[in-house]
């Protein structure tokens, strides 16, 4: 991993860090009731979503789930609009329309997230077909956890982008876990030697804490996407708090605290203290600017209740 | 036989159900560089029915190509070719497939544009086919119009005849702003229509398909064409004037020009390719009362299949599904009463009136 | 709050909704070694919400277990187990998601018994839950109870009430023929409702929950306690008497008890879950037409979610929701027609009676 | 392969001669519109229905699809009951509610038939399921194509049935074929391959036109599957008429009728004259017995329309 000076160390650790104090204020907004909506918080996941946005090129495009807090920010959504649509008011993305589960901001390149597991996996295929079509060297990438692998959607996604050869980028965010449920009871199989047997590369990322090597991952991996063929890459990761909500869930018994201590020691946000000192003020700034913004946004009226259906 | 939505005019000609939908198919990816056919079978010899077959010689492979079996799959990748701006039309050979992409289809393709303030949207169009009759059996016969028409975001259709595919698909491919679910019907493929290429284009919505004022009957898909041939029927043994409306879009329909038309007649028959239950009925019945109860001077007479899963025999199947003279008698009972001693047509159905339907299925 | 189904009788106690489900799935599972839960997180501890929460404990792994996703697999996977004999009982924490299982809970389910001549069938029990407020959004938002009920072979249950299901699922856990979609609502499960051991159990149809002479009000699922509330505070402030069915079967309802209601007021609510369009008010004006369009003296009113998906703000869900005061004006315009002058209630709808909801989700 | 005097061999071929004669009595009666339903005929492939269910016990089960003339009469249904249905009578198995692609003979083991490709595989899962926990000796088979395989629901399947260890064989018939569309355009695996991924143990046999090693192979199969872990069977076969109906379709161009040709060369029923020449007659007389049963059977009629919905 590079140093606390290094130039492009700074810029993915400062949008990581971005990522968690946003979250960070989330909980601290939550028990206001300013946000009604359920929140599933990326916190311990951070580096995957910076890593990987920050290797994509600004029109390769991102489909992701309900958790998608980090891949919003790191794509380059704006805060402002995230803020005030977890406020569920009109300056949001969506004008309070959507609420956390169903992030987005096509100009940047996030795609509308969805709450049904798995369900975005092969708008990802369609994209990226339709770029192969039209011989653009953009890729498309659907993010979704290990559980989402389940789905049937899956296997008809990966043997659809196999046979056609389209650009798709799957990346697996592995925090083993589907609500309280670990991997084991869920699954028969191995990710990486399950794609292969589609004839898609597959590269299981052990370090996802490490914001730099997930990037150059992705590289990697995007590169190769971009010369027309998919690629399956699992990111193992870590889930700090409950499934959704705000809360820890250790005292539930489902899971081991120890496990999560233990991935913490390698998480650059908390062991970097000096770069989260340095860094904070003018975060902390940016959120106040946000979340100020969301306050006074207006919440959308019956002007807004049936608009947009068809 | 030949059946007829409206009168013949200057220009007309005879043109299949099937032809209608190859030629719509043809101009749509003509017109629209960004359209594209994908489904099982649509590049093969058979061509989805008649309705797609040699594009893919003409438009190439890129733009009309087979896909494994992935319904859900298949659906998932058209809103996402869509939302990059391309115009996906895929094809269900049978409508009972689709409820394997019903969660791409209601959970995504019909919230996507208010789910996100109106940011995006994926505009495409679902061709899906209802199957009736030759064993077609309990798993390739059911028509979901009223299924898919609960769910506010999608634009149901049923096209009755060749001239409504001739007028509505080109509104719907690459125009319309969203998702939309054509449900077609098998026995209509090969049934030949009178059409006019001058005229009023069919909307996105019911229009009057024969005019009439003793009697208003609402009818859906094939049973336009059977109410059609009733009405004549009717007329030439007892002069009484049937109004037939296609309702033609299931989810929005010209409810106005229903009520108008019961105002007028206060006498209904609804003539629907579904079950009745939770049916097209009900929200016909449900769009008359709110405005006004006293519309309808007596209970209504409602057509449709059985209220069970459809039987195989062939037997079974000519009393599941509405006969030719089930939908006169219906129509005459609202006209004059049960007693009306009009000679009922011995011809059974659209199955008897089209003989040569054995498939392919 | 504390809401009442039935007047209080001999031995009565408070129970909550999950509480009710947890007593059930425990005895139906005591009662029936033939019974076993699957679904995701039935064996966590949350439990469904409370409502299988320690029954695999009590009963094994082997008869309360976790399930990967695989909506569609687990409800194939129930079907087979229940051909052979078991008797399934599977999870869906948000009906939303039952649309992934639709093609074996409609093309295979449903037509089991009869596509095959009544020779073999599959009872089972699948139990999905409607969510509803706190941002749920569009996709843990719906309702489908029309979808379902519009398809023979089912049979569709919304239990309103702790009695209801207490009564209920006994009669359908290892006892009912076919298969049942119970479609629960996460807004009840953490609310307390006074039941009773005794008195004549609610039927798997229609039933009663409150009478009145002056105005009827078809409701089902949560409305049913909305409109129950709704009843007392009209009643307190005018005397009017509003009779509440609660619809409670939607494959199966009493029509001749919601027509002789009517017929005796005259006056018609329906407050449904899900849409109006093409649901369950449909079915209701359906039903009354089909016997007599005079059993309407005016246009019934109808509350439902707005016909748009669900929006995740607050202040949107407020306006799409039918709320309180909405509810007793309903059922005021009615009685007294639309300047009734009564005074409404500031409570605007069970997501305030109910203030703790907050998820879980 | 075993010579024309062996008794099993003589059993087996007896019952494939059975089907194929029965097939083309259906073929002969098609045209008199007495059939009115679709068929799915299983000639050139009735060697994996003979070999796969004389290696059952009667009391296995079979959940197979609308192309399953071949399974119900090897499991032993009766052929009188099964022209009635095809017939659409009283006389049917489903009393002509089923017909062709739905036929089932619960009393010997062949469960309902789906016309929805890959809908019975989870059945026999959950069948299987159920055997495992009254730890029950018996077996569920799940029957279906090589197109079927292409369905998420096959996935979901797989990885609950290796999780829970049921004793669920999937036997795959591969003809190469789904409708007009060939194997490599369908498909981006192999799936044994695939199989194994899923800690499934899985073989492919070539030779599915040989009624006895098909008997062998499903024999090792299913002692292995009732031993308590699944097992993917595929078998290769070939499907000489038309997709559905009773038509040949080599004129259409879409397949070489060079490739059915080379299969028919190891076709017993072709090859083994003699043997087709000494038990036709018995055959033929049971067939007209069981159509004359069918000519006689009465239509079901309004009395039936509204029976065993619930
Ligand atoms: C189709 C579907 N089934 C079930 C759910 C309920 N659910 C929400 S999140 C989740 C777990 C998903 O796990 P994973 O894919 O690993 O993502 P993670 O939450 O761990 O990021 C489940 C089961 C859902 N939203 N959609
Ligand atoms: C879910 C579904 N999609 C499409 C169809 C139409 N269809 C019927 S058979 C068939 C081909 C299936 O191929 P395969 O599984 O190999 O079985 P085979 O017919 O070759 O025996 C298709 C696509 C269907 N019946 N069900
Ligand atoms: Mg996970
Ligand atoms: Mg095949």
């Amino acid at each position: 991993m590079a140093g606390g000076n290094d130039e492009l160390y700074r810029r993915l650790f400062k949008t990581a860090l971005l990522i968690r104090l946003v979250e960070e204020r989330i909980i601290e907004l939550y028990p206001s009731d300013r946000i009604q909506s359920p929140v599933h918080l990326s916190i311990g996941q951070e580096a995957v979503s910076v890593g990987v946005c920050d290797a994509l090129r600004p029109d390769d495009l991102v489909f992701a789930t309900y958790r998608s807090h980090g891949f919003y920010i790191a794509k380059g959504g704006r805060l402002d609009a995230m803020f005030a649509e977890l406020y569920g008011r009109l300056g949001g993305v969506s004008k309070g329309k959507a609420g956390s589960m169903h992030l987005s901001a096509p100009e940047v390149g996030l795609m509308g997230s969805s709450a049904v597991v798995a369900s975005t996996i092969p708008h990802a295929v369609g994209a990226a077909l339709s770029f192969k079509r039209r011989s653009l060297s953009r890729i498309a990438v659907a993010v979704f956890g290990d559980g989402a692998t389940e789905e049937g959607v899956y296997h008809e996604s990966l043997n659809f982008a196999a046979l056609m050869k389209v650009p798709a980028l799957f990346i697996c965010e592995d925090n083993g876990l589907a609500v309280h449920s670990h991997r084991p009871v869920r699954q028969s199989y191995d990710l990486r030697r399950h794609a292969e047997v589609y004839g898609i590369k597959c590269r299981r990322f052990e370090q996802g804490w490490d914001m730099l090597a997930v990037r150059e991952a992705t590289l990697e991996a995007a590169e190769y996407t971009r010369r027309g063929a998919p690629f399956v890459l699992e990111i193992a990761t870590a889930r700090y708090k409950e499934h959704v909500g705000v809360g820890e869930d250790f005292h539930f018994g489902y899971r081991e605290k120890a496990d999560i201590d233990a991935w913490k020691k390698h998480d650059p946000l908390i062991s970097d203290v000096d770069l989260v000192k340095a860094l904070t003020p003018e975060i902390e700034r940016e959120i106040e600017a946000a979340v100020a913004f969301a306050e006074k946004s207006a919440s959308p009226g019956r002007a807004e209740l049936l608009t947009d259906v068809i | 036989m030949t059946a007829t939505a409206k009168k013949p005019q200057a220009a007309t000609r005879v043109l299949s159900y099937a032809g209608a939908l190859l030629e719509t198919m043809d101009a749509g990816l003509g017109q629209h560089p960004n359209a594209f056919i994908m489904g099982q079978g649509v590049d093969d010899f058979k061509g989805i029915f008649g309705s797609t077959t040699n594009l893919h010689k003409k438009y190439g492979a890129a733009r009309v190509f087979d896909t494994p079996l992935m319904e859900e799959g298949m659906t998932g990748i058209a809103i996402g070719a869509s939302l990059v701006g391309d115009y996906p039309i895929t094809t269900h050979i049978r409508a009972d497939f689709s409820f394997l992409a019903m969660n791409q289809i209601i959970n995504l393709a019909s919230k996507y544009r208010y789910m996100f303030g109106g940011i995006m949207s994926c505009p495409m169009l679902i061709r899906v086919v209802v199957g009736r009759s030759w064993g077609q059996g309990a798993q390739h016969s059911q028509s979901p119009q009223a299924t898919f028409a609960h769910y506010p975001g999608l634009t149901v259709v049923m096209p009755a005849t060749s001239q409504a595919i001739l007028d509505m698909y080109p509104q719907i491919i690459g125009r319309h702003p969203g998702p939309v679910i054509s449900i077609e019907h098998r026995l209509l493929y090969n049934l030949d229509f009178t059409v006019s290429d001058h005229g009023k284009p069919i909307p996105l919505t019911s229009y009057v398909a024969r005019e009439g004022k003793d009697v208003t009957v609402v009818a859906t898909s094939v049973m336009v064409v059977e109410a059609l041939r009733a009405a004549q029927y009717i007329h030439d043994k007892t002069g009484i004037e049937a109004e037939i409306i296609d309702l033609n879009s299931i989810s929005h329909p010209d409810w106005d020009l229903v009520a108008n038309s019961v105002k007028k007649t206060g006498k209904l028959v609804i003539a629907d390719t579904s079950w009745s239950e939770y049916g097209v009925a009900g929200e016909v019945c449900r769009q008359l009362v709110m405005r006004d109860p006293g519309l309808l001077r007596s209970p209504p007479s409602m057509l449709g299949m059985a209220y069970a899963p459809c039987p195989t025999a062939k037997s079974l199947e000519d009393l599941y599904y509405p006969s030719q003279h089930e939908t006169v008698d219906a129509i005459l009972t609202q006209a004059r009463g049960g007693r009306h001693g009009v000679e009922l047509p011995s011809e059974r159905s659209m199955t008897e009136a089209f003989k040569k339907f054995r498939g392919p299925f």
